[in-house]
């Protein structure tokens, strides 16, 4: 593994809750690596199961999509769909034989900082034991 | 028990004197299906019932998958006056999947599909090759075995006995083509087409010994190539390796039946690098390949169509480097449609997995 | 015509490699645009490289020419272009798709050098791909004798081989005598050459010979492969006959440097017609072929590129029914290119015949009124 | 000459001149075949060559084109550019032995309502002459 690896990760959060829940955690100064890259969406399924491999294929160590708990989403049922989604996207990553490891689904409510401080700091301990993404020195993409 | 139509010719013969009746008595307007005039086949929609002559149905190459063309004449409005086609397995669930997601409509298309031998490579059909190996096929349909030179995906097809058909030719896994043409009528539109036609109608039982004895043994190819080529072993590398001749020409999307989008997310401004992602890219890596996103498109592909492609191996035949990719759309499909327990094609019904959901499924995903 | 002449040892390829390395250590170039061998050692592929030592993979002529270079600049340049001053090695015909592109504002030459290098033609992808190993030794043959039956078609018989409209250009035809030229054509390519204190004044006479020599030869055989081609394709019939395997997979117009557009019209809705036409087509033919309207396709881009058409082939290579496309856009691009006495990608200054005009031209294509014609009716 | 055969004619009429033409015919009560079909676009700069291909391959027999005169395009150099369009399709289908005749290109200026009716009964009567479009039938194309 590299000395002093501090891995870049991508985090696509839904806007009601898990980005609430990113909220909360720092208004409740709870602290947790600042590997994570948030990125708002509106909702969890609004992530195309591209955006997960192309931010894969351009170099994160590992990506997270979170959302709200099933029967909670704002929009019904966005995330049902969004389950789907990630299971086809991790089927086809398992398939031909890339990092699965490093993709990561969560359900994080607007009131549980605390899970998101434990689920993004477990990722991402998970990702620095991993080493860093092939992908990012990889030059024929 | 089913309704047969029996037609005391050769099973080519006998479709074609099918489709003539069909299109004299005026039940149809046209017939969709492979044309041979001259040496090169294309497919043709036939609306002068002395052209029949020249078509040949059953032959077994596939120009462009024909689910294409059907969804690019009804993808305006449904077909108004009835025609018939006469397509293969893998081409009615193609366009069966494309009709799911609004791209063209079954209203009037009388379906005629067979058991399916398998189609040889385009590339014969234009070096002339095609004429030399015809005989052979035929023979081989008889001893119910497989050819080595067909395409890379139908060796390994285990789908082909065609789903809502409304007629269904007896080829593979019948020992009697040169003798007799059976055909069985699988819908009401079907038996009466049947009566207008001079061929017997007799309640009749499929003798499915012979297709099980096929789909054995094309399930046998399909480990063995598995088995040859792992690609769940691939790795980033691996696809590196594969990919790395691709020319970014997309034309396997092209030919895709399933990926219709006009315009793809590839070929649009949004995966576009700017110059600044080259600058970054160019410092992250010390080099980058221009265009970029070859593996990603391929990828991407197999994530966006995954889940209803038919293996129809298009994408490997028009593919001007080569690259096989049959092997792993097949696997790669194969995989993700075990998981979400669909067939593409299979029943009309039935919605797009990643379209519908249940709410109770997949508690494992979530960590 | 004058330039650098540089004596080297035996291969001219490590020579030019060690001279862009050293553009990229003294930071004259910011990165260079390269073909290089992929990893699995099967094909080549561009890489913009800033990274010295991966200089040493890379390659000045290829055997193939798997993506035209001029989409390659196209993807790099089209949003813009990137600070540092970066080099591109291509061969001419690459050089004027990108010339041609610049004016249709695709591409951005701004902070780019173009260095050409003569090609002796490239071997066509399927015939490479089959034995990599194989189409290499076949490669050094035609480049050895500049007369080979294995490159492409269109490379036979091209005779814009050498100088065309790059900023500097590197001689290796008749190399196998030691020496290579470096002839800067631009401000561009003399900054170049001014700040590795390079003598660009020197004749090179022996060099314009050769090159004299070989276009010549090569117009002799132009013209006779034109008078074959007509006899195959003129007519209707034949035609049809060319055209009958088309797939109608655009593939040709993808790959085409010069059919820049993100949504080609026969891509677009406009040719999604009711189903109801296709039926009264069929009717009143008996018959009609699908895909249809592949004539009208193969047409209708012709009518929209051809003024730009560099006849580099790319386009056959891509077909995956072989059909011979390259050839005939050449065919007619010749015919259409000489109305307009326009050579695509020879200057950036003269404007693509189809975004200009003149007040007095053409007359011979208007069809003039002859007023006496109703009354001699009558 | 056929006298049976009723030549199928597409006439692209720019729509400040070549339209304007016709309605001074109409207005003089001058008469043109029945069988010439007008087509009024913007600007004859602004027809793509693909339409006038399109017409040509779909079956009409001949395809004329009506513009302003030199110097008078109401966006000032239309025509220039439709010539330029007409010589390359012209050029085309002369290489590839496509009679290019079928194609004719002639200015028609607003007042010259006799110069339209002309020119569609001259071209009607060069077309019959020619016979019809082979590639009307082709079942091939």
């Amino acid at each position: 593994m590299e000395e002093n690896f501090e891995p870049r990760l991508v985090g696509f959060m839904c806007r009601w809750c898990t980005y609430q829940a990113a909220d909360l955690a720092g208004t409740s100064r709870m602290k947790y690596p600042s590997n994570l890259i948030p990125i708002k969406v509106l909702c969890s399924s609004r992530v195309d199961p591209l955006w997960v491999l192309i931010a894969f294929m351009r170099g994160a160590d590992g990506v997270l999509v979170a959302g709200c708990h099933p029967g909670d989403c704002h929009y019904q049922e966005g995330n049902y769909h969004t389950r789907r989604r990630f299971v086809l996207v991790k089927n086809v990553f398992d398939s031909l034989g890339l990092e699965s490891e490093r993709l990561r689904l969560s359900w994080i409510s607007a009131s549980e900082g605390r899970k998101f401080v434990e689920v993004t700091s477990e990722f991402i301990k998970n990702i620095k034991e991993k080493g860093p993404n092939p992908a990012k020195k990889a030059i024929f993409l | 028990m089913s309704k047969t139509l029996y037609i005391d010719e050769n099973v080519n013969d006998g479709i074609k004197k099918f489709l003539r009746c069909i299109l004299e008595n005026g039940k149809v307007k046209g017939v969709l299906t492979l044309i041979n005039e001259g040496e090169k086949i294309a497919y043709s929609l036939i609306s002068n019932p002395e052209l029949i002559k020249y078509t040949v149905p059953l032959y077994p190459i596939m120009p462009l998958n024909a689910a294409r063309s059907l969804s690019h004449i009804t993808l305006s409005e449904p077909i108004s006056e009835p025609i018939a086609v006469v397509i293969k397995p893998c081409e009615i669930r193609a366009f069966i999947e494309l009709v799911k997601r609004s791209q063209g409509s079954v209203e009037n298309i009388f379906f005629i599909s067979f058991t399916c031998g398998g189609v040889y490579p385009i590339k014969m059909n234009v070096n002339g090759k095609i004429n030399e190996k015809i005989d052979n096929f035929w023979r081989l349909i008889e001893k119910n075995e497989i050819d080595a030179d067909l395409r890379a995906s139908c060796k390994v097809c285990k789908e082909f006995i065609p789903y809502n058909t409304d007629m269904t030719i007896f080829l593979a896994g019948n020992k009697e083509i040169n003798n007799q043409c059976r055909i069985f009528l699988n819908t009401d539109r079907a038996e009466d087409f049947a009566e207008s036609t001079d061929g017997n109608i007799v309640q009749d039982k499929i003798n499915t010994e012979l297709i099980d004895e096929l789909k054995v043994k094309r399930l046998e190819e399909r480990k063995k190539l598995f088995e040859d080529k792992k690609i769940e072993k691939l790795g980033l590398e691996g696809l590196i390796d594969i990919f790395g001749r691709c020319i970014s020409c997309h034309a396997c999307g092209n030919a895709c039946p399933i990926c219709y989008c006009s315009l793809c997310y590839f070929d649009s401004q949004e995966s576009e690098y700017k110059p600044v992602d080259y600058e970054s890219e160019l410092e992250k890596r010390g080099a980058i390949r221009v265009p970029p996103n070859t593996v990603t498109y391929q990828v991407g592909r197999l994530i966006h169509v995954g889940i209803s492609c038919v293996g129809c191996g298009c994408c490997e035949d028009v593919c001007p480097s080569e690259i096989q990719l049959s092997t792993i759309f097949i696997k790669g499909s194969e995989s993700i449609q075990e998981k979400f327990n669909y067939i593409p094609g299979k029943n009309p019904e039935e919605l797009i997995p990643i379209s519908t959901f249940d709410i109770k499924e997949f508690p494992e995903v979530e960590t | 015509m004058r330039g650098a002449i540089f004596k080297i040892e035996k291969d001219f390829d490590k020579e030019i490699r060690n001279f862009l390395k050293k553009t990229i250590v003294k930071k004259f170039f910011g990165a260079i645009l390269i073909p290089c061998k992929v990893p699995a050692n099967d094909s080549y592929a561009y890489l913009l490289i800033r990274d010295e030592a991966l200089i040493e993979k890379a390659s000045i002529l290829p055997p193939v020419m798997p993506i035209q270079g001029g989409r390659v600049l196209k993807s790099f340049t089209r949003l813009g272009k990137i600070d540092a001053k970066v080099a591109v090695i291509m061969r001419p015909c690459e050089i004027r798709a990108s010339i041609e592109l610049s004016k249709l504002e695709q591409v951005d030459l701004t902070n780019v050098t173009l260095i050409s290098v003569d090609c002796p033609g490239v071997i066509p992808l399927s015939d490479y791909l089959e034995d990599p190993v194989k189409g290499t030794d076949t490669f050094k043959e035609a480049f050895k004798t500049w007369e080979s039956d294995s490159v492409r078609e269109l490379c036979k018989v091209c005779y814009n081989f050498t100088l065309t409209g790059s900023d500097l250009h590197i001689g290796i035809l008749g190399s196998e005598q030691g020496n290579l030229f470096l002839i800067p054509v631009s401000e561009k390519g003399r900054n170049l050459l001014d700040f590795f204190n390079i003598n660009y004044e020197n004749d090179i006479s022996s060099w314009e010979n050769i090159v004299k020599k070989k276009e010549d030869e090569r117009k002799i055989k132009r013209k006779e492969f034109r008078e074959n081609l007509r006899q195959e394709i003129e007519g209707i019939d034949n035609l049809l006959k060319t055209f009958s395997d088309c797939l109608n997979c655009h593939n040709c117009m993808r790959v085409c440097p010069i059919c820049y557009c993100r949504q080609c019209f026969f891509d677009s809705d406009a040719l999604n017609l009711p189903s109801t036409n296709y039926i009264k087509r069929a009717e009143n033919r008996g018959s009609i072929k699908f895909p249809p309207e592949t004539l009208l396709f193969h047409l209708g881009r012709m009518s929209h590129m051809i003024t730009s058409c560099v006849s580099c082939g790319s386009c056959e290579d891509a077909c995956p029914v072989s059909l011979p496309i390259s050839r005939v856009f050449s065919f007619v691009a010749e015919n259409v290119q000489n109305l307009f006495n326009y050579v695509p990608g020879m200057s950036v200054k003269d404007p693509v015949p189809t975004i200009t005009y003149e007040e007095e031209e053409l007359k011979e294509f208007e069809n003039p009124y002859i007023e006496t014609y109703n009354i001699q009716r009558m | 000459m056929n006298d049976s055969f009723k030549p199928k004619i597409i006439y692209f009429l720019c729509s400040w001149c070549g339209t304007g033409g016709s309605e001074t015919a109409s207005a003089f009560g001058l008469h043109y075949p029945e069988n010439v079909l007008p087509f009024r676009v913007n600007c004859t700069g602004s027809l793509s060559t693909v339409y006038i291909l399109r017409a040509f391959l779909e079956g009409a027999d001949g395809v004329v084109i009506s513009g302003c005169h030199p110097g008078d395009c109401h966006y000032n150099n239309g025509n220039f550019r439709a010539r330029r369009r007409v010589a390359i399709i012209k050029s085309i289908l002369d290489t590839l032995g496509l009679e290019p005749e079928r194609i004719w290109f002639r200015y028609v200026a607003h007042g010259e309502g006799k110069r339209f009716v002309d020119t569609a009964a001259e071209f009607n009567d060069y077309i019959k002459k020619l016979g019809p479009n082979p590639l009307k039938t082709r079942r091939d194309i």
